[in-house]
């Protein structure tokens, strides 16, 4: 049995200490007002405000000189709105970051005990352990959503009826885009994933009690099933829970490029607890091997990762089209550096780290590797959010690294809480010795 | 009629056509001194007398079916009121522009901007030299077709006939489309279209639209290649066969094209065409361009195109060259005006207007700044150097 | 063996109590045998197909494009639906061999071999595609980036269709030396196996003098492994390619991302299907069911389940995200593939693709043979139609409805199509008569873990190999293999397990006919009292080394050649 | 070069590993190994070095990710810039996603290609080659381990036997 060690336990709880400071700062910093919002600006950086209102111009050119004055306004209570809003995203996109290492785990999971892969079962309860955490972080992804649609903030534009109101488009949406129905999503969703989480984990646990296999093939069953479900919800998450908050740009990739980041970003996760609680003494038979498994997961899904990002941006760079490019048009602009940064990180540098053979096998190359992947698909879900929320005031400032040393505390202390409930290695599961047994 | 009696004439119903009357057209039916193959239609002349080209007939239906040799299968707009644009002329007078002929926006930073400012490419610079751009006034165009006569005329584009034709493979390098509306009037259609909810009524919906009004309102559109400066064509050609040049055309070497099609399929206006057959020198396709009279007759500025490649409007690149050449030559500035290509010198309505709108003086520069002004499909952001003039039309009863 | 560790609960992936030997014998069977009547006649049907097709490929270089179906609309179907379609079966090959080996999936190896083989015959298909369909073939070689007479006239890199000659090119040759690389073990064994001099030199030749050495496996093993590496991404990069050519377009329909996974998916499936199809025919034309089990059917059979489900899945995602995207004519072509005049071919395509695979989730049919081989051919026929339906009503109705047609094939291009149906079938016929259908080699590594044999001594306790109880050696240079049953036998133990001959009712055969029994063998077989094939034919491995130590001639040369299988044959035929 | 070897045969691939090891543990040369099938392992108990083959081929595929670039560099920026549809074809980099596709394809086959002949010369395959194997039987279901005998012949000869060979076979070569 793993008893989770206090050393840890108060590292986790001052992360979320100081994550808490920092997001308070956030909140209590951002401007209530529109002068206020302008005042920051102002003060922050001048050429850059230059800059856009040249672009904002540009906009305007076509329009009649009449409408001038009401773009101005609108254009400073836009601004006020990314500014309100950045504290928000800071913590959204770290919950959801979070929240998708453990989604992605499950789905890994669900795909090892679907295939009867025979290296890992003994790697099942690690896997069971980071999948805890989306009890936690599923019902703060909710009560986000719960006070976006109350408008404490304007991350999702389309839960604002005044805006619906001139949007054409967004009234032709508004059947699937309506605060409601997203929320009941939301929920089947949740639901269904925690659901299957704790059925499997229950099979699994029971498996070592029982005598028979019978626990283990309806593991296997319930396994399957929950793929289907997984390969459907997955998919529609990412356009309500991401995409919608660019609500007018659409890409039938984005679902299985978001299941990519999850992927890469959850066995990172699988592999750097594995290798801490072997160097703690724990999993007597792990081996190398299952490091080098891990390890090429991290570094085949990097590529299929990469993969998708370059089929998203290519087919929009090659036909051009206004509606589409917009999308990247606002991420090259703006955020060039961590848009492109990002594909170094989850490409390049995987790529190079992890091609070797034998590097696989080095644990402190995997955990570093592992940590510039995280960083990297931090990145992706920032790059991802931030362009529609808080558009050029954005920063990695105090709430965002706030943001993220809270749910990191909060995802270790869950995780390692929920490592302590069972032994760390399953007993009878039938595949358990060819994992034992399991050499490269 | 008064004993006169034209046997096995085709029929077809054409909307708007009133009750109980049937039209006729003058020219067809010749036999002399053509070859067999452009021997086709019936001599209405006999029906003709007292110089009266409305007469009373009696119609008997006979057996037997005439496949219709028709260019255009799809003869409604489906609401897609962007292709042809048009307003009334109150409110042309009375309201905004950009009420009566928007610009496509798309949303940037949750922004509307115009469709046409967001580019993810670093653009080529079009400022030296001459940028041709040709505009098209639908307000002006009566589909008269004589646009179309001059292009096959200039650039030797061969005659395919009805068997090709029936094929849905029509060699026009300029065409006139025709759209009748659906409901009494295209603004109908768009609202029709637009209060679409749920797939079901789409579908009945839409079926309904495919055909036409009894009374229908019509709309001629001469499309022609648009030169997108972002032409999806060009891109896509493997053996760059297809380039754009500085002056804004979309060149086609046809010695180049490999006949991949690619170009064709791309296109969203569909306008390229591709050599199906040997048209010259061929016994299937005894037109005009398979004996030596027909040869004597052909452009010899522009070359013929052999079989398998694609071809498709070049802005008359041979006019505009030898213009430049001249002006060369003689050492003097190009004047406005003196750029034209076939079908702008033929319309006699002025609806074609072609120039250089690097020339500020120019007419088609200053066409390019009017309200009326529009591109084809310009949401999907090609760019094209061929524009449109809003359609305008009277609605006040006289 | 640690390595060879299986867990109980595996099945089986060689059935039958095969040693080694009994490997290659099965497998070269096909190869040393005669070709079967039914195997001439669909030998026939297919080359009959293949000239049709040929006539239909010169009449239309000859004559002109316009002799297919195509119009100013519809500038690619038939054609560019076949290339993909092919294309796509052609994915199969290289993913069972790349994709199963770096996830160390062992049941690969009794398909891997076969699916290659469809690889390389249907990319062939493929390939003829794009040049015929160019206007002017004869110069096809212009998309390859060679200089024109004044050097300056080069190829257009962006355009997918030439990302397509890269990759279709890089493919075809990498798979060809992958499964050339893993045919020369295989060649070499039959090489050393055969006995006419015209096969010894034929097979001596592909094997490229393989020798088997201990360094030789060793690079043999990395190479492949690295192979598989690159081999991976390569296939994933081919079909993505080929949805480049439509995603990168401007045209409704063809426009969207999911193209990329969404392709190679259907790939996949389309490919695991052919695979299925010609595999189920080939088990039981060249009796390899031992090695082709109903276990590999079941898994291939999952593996068709969950790319159908896959490809469903983004069939849906399109539908919706045409709604979402709040574009008409997105809209307006996703309403009109589904319901407008190719509806038809839409509901073919959702059937077949989507529906049908789901009835694998219960296991009775996804085992069952019959059922496998129909929702195989129904898989290929949908996938045929997806592309289809992708690439003709897409452009059909397109932006400017004044351009809207309909699109009918001619004679022409269906001709063409079966053409390479035929000409696919023909190598694949010549190749499962001449090829080693099975990688035997690695089948053979694996053994000891998932054959039968082997798993049923694991289970009962019982040590995998037993040492061998060497003679006494009484010759220095040749200590002869001892067998580890018996060391003593005599005729009459022999002959009672093979039957006596008795002269008043049987014939003699002449088991001079049995490759392998020279005319003095022959005579020292009838010394012994075998003049039959039926007796031959009932000698197993105790009664082969029985004989050996009586004759003391050739050890092991009758086990070799399979004496008992060739004399059964024989039996059966006289 | 007349040298005596002994050609050991076995029918067995764990009496095969347990045997090379023996005959490595008392210091005899192993000439070779000649198999039917690859037996994992085999190569580190022989002692042979790690093959490199692997370093070669991500050699060969830089070596083409190289080539590409440069040919497409020069072909469509360099020698030629033309407009085509509009794609800024004045920079490598910004027409790059165009250039990729290409880039990878051609880096694969590089590294595919030139590593499978490295491989079949390094290995000594071509088409007429001669196979070298010492009896027909090594492709098929024995394995022959090949020793240099040097010293005391009959205490190999013992050792060979006991370690489980199902032949011995003593060849001038």
């Amino acid at each position: 049995m793993y008893t989770f060690s206090n050393r840890l336990k108060i590292g986790a709880l001052i992360l979320m200490g100081i994550g808490i400071l920092g997001m308070g700062i956030g909140f209590v910093s951002a401007p209530t007002t529109v002068e206020d919002a302008k005042a920051m600006v102002a003060a922050h950086d001048e050429g850059h405000g230059e800059a856009h209102a040249e672009e904002v111009d540009h906009g305007v050119a076509e329009a009649d000189h009449a409408m001038v004055a009401e773009h101005d306004a609108a254009h400073d209570e836009h601004l006020l709105h990314q500014l309100q809003n950045r504290p928000w995203s800071a913590l959204y996109v770290a919950a959801f970051f979070f929240f998708m290492i453990a989604l992605g785990v499950l789905a890994f999971y669900a795909i090892q005990r679907a295939a009867q892969a025979g290296w890992s079962p003994l790697l099942f309860r690690v896997m069971e352990g980071i999948t805890a955490y989306l009890v936690p972080g599923g019902i703060i992804i909710i009560v986000i959503f719960v006070l976006s649609i109350m408008h404490f903030n304007h991350m999702f534009v389309w839960m604002d009826a005044e805006v619906v109101a001139e949007d054409a488009l967004l009234q032709g949406k508004a059947g699937y885009l309506n605060p409601t129905f997203f929320l009941i999503r939301a929920a089947i969703f949740l639901g269904g994933w925690i659901l299957y989480r704790e059925v499997s984990r229950k099979l699994s646990l029971a498996q070592d009690a029982s005598d028979d296999d019978s626990n283990f093939k309806k593991n296997f069953r319930w396994s399957a099933g929950f793929l289907v479900f997984y390969l459907v919800t997955e998919s529609i998450m990412s356009w309500d829970w991401i995409m919608s908050v660019d609500p007018h740009w659409f890409s039938t990739l984005f679902g299985w490029y978001v299941f990519a980041s999850m992927m890469v970003s959850g066995i990172t996760v699988i592999a750097l607890i594995t290798i801490y609680l072997k160097s703690k003494g724990y999993l007597p038979d792990v081996n190398d091997s299952h490091i080098h498994d891990l390890a090429k997961f991290m570094f085949g899904f990097s590529i299929f990762w990469t993969y998708l990002w370059f089929s998203q941006f290519m087919l929009i760079w090659y036909a051009n089209i206004p509606e589409e490019v917009t999308y990247f048009v606002t991420r090259i602009e703006d955020f060039n550096l961590p848009f492109f940064g990002m594909v170094a990180m989850n490409f390049i540098f995987p790529v190079l780290l992890l091609m070797n053979s034998d590097y696989k096998r080095i644990n402190w190359f995997v955990v570093m590797t592992g940590i510039v992947i995280l960083a990297g698909h931090y990145l992706d879900v920032f790059n991802m959010i931030m362009p529609a929320t808080v558009g050029d005031q954005w920063a990695i400032g105090i709430p965002e690294i706030g943001a993220v040393c809270f749910f990191a505390g909060l995802f270790i202390f869950w995780v390692f809480r929920a490592l302590t409930k069972a032994p760390l290695q399953p007993k009878r599961n039938p595949f358990i010795e060819e994992s034992r047994h399991f050499h490269y | 009629m008064n004993g006169v009696s034209l046997d096995n004439v085709p029929v077809i119903i054409q909307p708007g056509q009133a009750p109980k009357t049937v039209g006729l057209s003058f020219g067809y039916g010749r036999k002399v001194g053509m070859k067999e193959e452009m021997q086709t239609g019936v001599n209405a002349y006999a029906v003709y007398t007292n110089f009266n080209s409305v007469q009373s007939v009696s119609i008997e239906k006979a057996d037997g079916l005439h496949e219709f040799a028709c260019i255009q299968l799809q003869n409604t707009l489906m609401g897609r009121g962007e292709i042809i644009k048009e307003t009334t002329l109150e409110k042309y007078t009375t309201e905004d522009a950009h009420e009566w002929n928007p610009v496509p926006v798309v949303s940037l930073d949750h922004q509307e901007v115009p469709a046409t400012t967001v580019d993810l490419w670093a653009s080529f610079d079009r400022s030296i030299g001459h940028h041709f751009n040709m505009s098209i006034d639908l307000n002006a165009c009566t589909g008269c077709g004589a646009c179309v006569i001059a292009c096959h005329a200039e650039n030797n584009v061969p005659v395919v006939g009805k068997t090709e034709v029936r094929r849905s493979r029509d060699m026009h390098w300029l065409r006139i489309d025709r759209y009748y509306s659906s409901e009494d009037t295209f603004e109908d259609d768009n609202i029709k279209k637009d209060e679409f909810s749920g797939a079901f009524e789409s579908k009945s919906g839409f079926e309904e639209m495919e055909r036409s009004a009894i009374n229908p309102q019509v709309a001629f559109q001469p499309v022609m290649c648009q030169h997108c400066n972002h032409a999806p064509c060009e891109t896509v050609c493997p053996v760059a066969a297809t380039s754009h040049s500085r002056q804004g055309q979309n060149h086609m070497a046809y010695n180049r094209c490999v006949g991949t099609r690619y170009c064709a399929n791309n296109c969203p206006y569909k306008v390229r065409r591709f050599n199906w057959f040997l048209y010259n020198n061929n016994d299937e396709f005894d037109f005009h361009m398979n004996n030596d009279l027909g040869k004597m007759v052909i452009n010899p500025d522009v070359t013929v195109r052999s079989r398998g490649v694609i071809e498709k409007c070049s802005l008359c690149i041979q006019m505009t060259q030898k213009t430049i050449l001249d002006a060369k030559r003689d050492g003097r500035v190009i004047e406005d005006g003196e750029f034209q290509t076939a079908c702008s010198n033929a319309c006699s309505n002025g609806a074609i207007v072609f120039g250089d709108i690097n020339n500020e003086e120019s007419k088609v520069a200053e066409l390019k700044k009017e309200d009326r002004m529009y591109h084809l499909l310009e949401a999907v952001g090609t760019k094209p150097n061929v524009f449109y003039h809003v359609k305008v039309r009277n609605t006040n009863e006289a | 063996m640690a390595s060879h560790y299986e867990a109980p609960i595996r099945k089986p992936l060689v059935i039958g109590d095969k040693s080694y030997h009994d490997v290659s014998v099965d497998i070269s069977a096909p190869i040393e045998g005669r070709a079967s009547m039914q195997w001439w006649i669909v030998f026939s049907i297919a080359l009959a197909a293949l000239l049709w097709g040929i006539g239909a490929i010169i009449y239309t270089i000859s004559t002109g494009i316009g002799t297919w179906g195509l119009n100013k609309t519809v500038n690619w179907a038939w054609d560019i639906t076949n290339f993909v379609w092919w294309v796509g079966i052609g994915h199969a090959g290289t993913l069972i061999s790349a994709v199963l080996l770096l996830f160390r999936q062992k049941w690969r190896m009794a398909i891997n071999r076969s699916a290659e083989a469809m690889t390389i015959f249907s990319v062939i298909q493929a390939g003829i595609f794009p040049i015929i369909h160019m206007g002017r073939p004869w110069l096809a070689y212009w998309v390859v980036p060679i200089p024109n007479q004044f050097g300056s006239l080069w190829v257009n890199f962006n355009s997918p269709l030439l990302w397509d000659v890269f990759a279709i090119s890089t493919y075809l040759s990498v798979s060809l030396v992958f499964w050339w690389t893993g045919l020369l073990p295989d060649f070499a064994m039959i090489r050393d196996r055969a006995v006419k001099p015209f096969q010894k030199k034929i097979y001596g030749l592909v094997s490229f003098g393989w020798t088997g050495r201990a360094k030789d496996w060793q690079r043999f093993e990395e190479v492949s492994l690295v192979l598989a590496g690159l081999a991976t991404p390569l296939v994933l990069s081919v079909h993505t390619i080929v949805s480049f050519d439509f995603a990168t377009s401007v045209i409704p329909g063809w426009h969207t991302t999911i193209f990329p996974p969404y392709f190679v998916a259907g790939a996949i499936f389309s490919g695991f299907a052919m695979v299925q199809t010609l595999l189920i025919i080939m088990r039981k034309v060249s009796h390899l069911e031992d090695y082709i089990t109903v276990q590999h059917i079941e898994l291939m059979n999952i593996v068709i389940m969950v790319t159908g489900s896959i490809v469903g899945c983004a069939y849906i995602t399109e539908l919706f995200i045409a709604w979402y995207s709040g574009v008409e004519y997105e809209q307006y072509a996703f309403l009109n593939r589904a319901t407008g005049p190719y509806w038809w071919a839409y509901l073919l395509m959702m059937s077949c693709n989507v529906v049908s695979p789901q009835i694998m989730w219960f296991k009775k049919i996804r085992t069952s043979i019959v059922v496998s081989f129909i929702i195989s051919i129904v898989v290929n026929v949908g996938m045929w139609f997806e592309r289809f339906v992708i690439i003709v009503t897409s452009l059909h109705r397109d932006y400017l409805p004044s351009s809207w047609t309909m699109f009918s094939p001619t004679f022409v291009d269906i001709g063409i199509f079966i053409g390479t149906i035929g000409f696919f079938f023909v190598l694949f016929l010549l190749y499962s008569r001449t090829f080693p259908v099975i990688a035997q080699a690695e089948v053979k590594s694996i053994l000891k873990a998932s054959g039968s044999k082997y798993k049923k001594l694991r289970d009962a306790g019982k040590p995998l190999y037993q040492m061998p109880v060497v003679k006494a050696g009484k010759n220095e240079v040749k200590a002869a293999a001892a067998p580890p049953a018996k060391a003593e036998g005599n005729v009459s133990d022999l002959l009672a397990k093979l039957g006596a001959f008795d002269p008043s009712k049987d014939k003699a055969d002449d088991l001079k006919k049995v490759k392998g029994i020279g005319p003095k063998m022959e005579k020292t077989l009838n010394e012994i009292g075998i003049f039959t094939f039926a007796q031959v034919s009932r000698m197993t491995n105790t009664e082969y080394d029985l004989l050996d130590e009586i004759t003391g001639s050739f050890p092991g040369r009758a086990q070799r050649d399979d004496w008992a299988g060739q004399a059964g044959k024989l039996n059966k035929n006289s | 070069m007349a040298s005596k070897v002994i050609h050991a045969y076995y029918n067995d691939d764990d009496i095969l590993m347990q045997a090379v090891k023996k005959v490595k543990a008392t210091k005899h040369h192993i000439e070779e190994v000649y198999c039917p099938f690859p037996v994992h392992g085999l190569d580190k108990a022989m002692g042979l070095a790690p093959t490199r083959i692997a370093i070669t081929s991500f050699m060969y595929g830089c070596l083409g990710l190289i080539v590409s670039i440069v040919m497409m560099n020069y072909i469509m920026i360099d020698d030629w810039p033309q407009d085509i549809g509009g794609k800024p074809s004045f920079s490598y980099i910004e027409n790059m996603p165009a250039f990729v596709p290409i880039m990878f394809e051609l880096t694969v086959f590089f590294a595919a290609h030139l590593m499978v002949i490295t491989f079949y010369l390094r290995s000594r395959l071509w088409p007429f080659k001669e196979s070298e194997n010492p009896d027909p039987r090594t492709t098929d279901d024995h394995f022959v381990m090949e020793i240099e005998v040097h010293g005391d012949e009959k205490t190999l000869m013992a050792m060979l036997k006991e370690s489980g060979a199902v032949e011995i076979n003593k060849v001038e070569k």
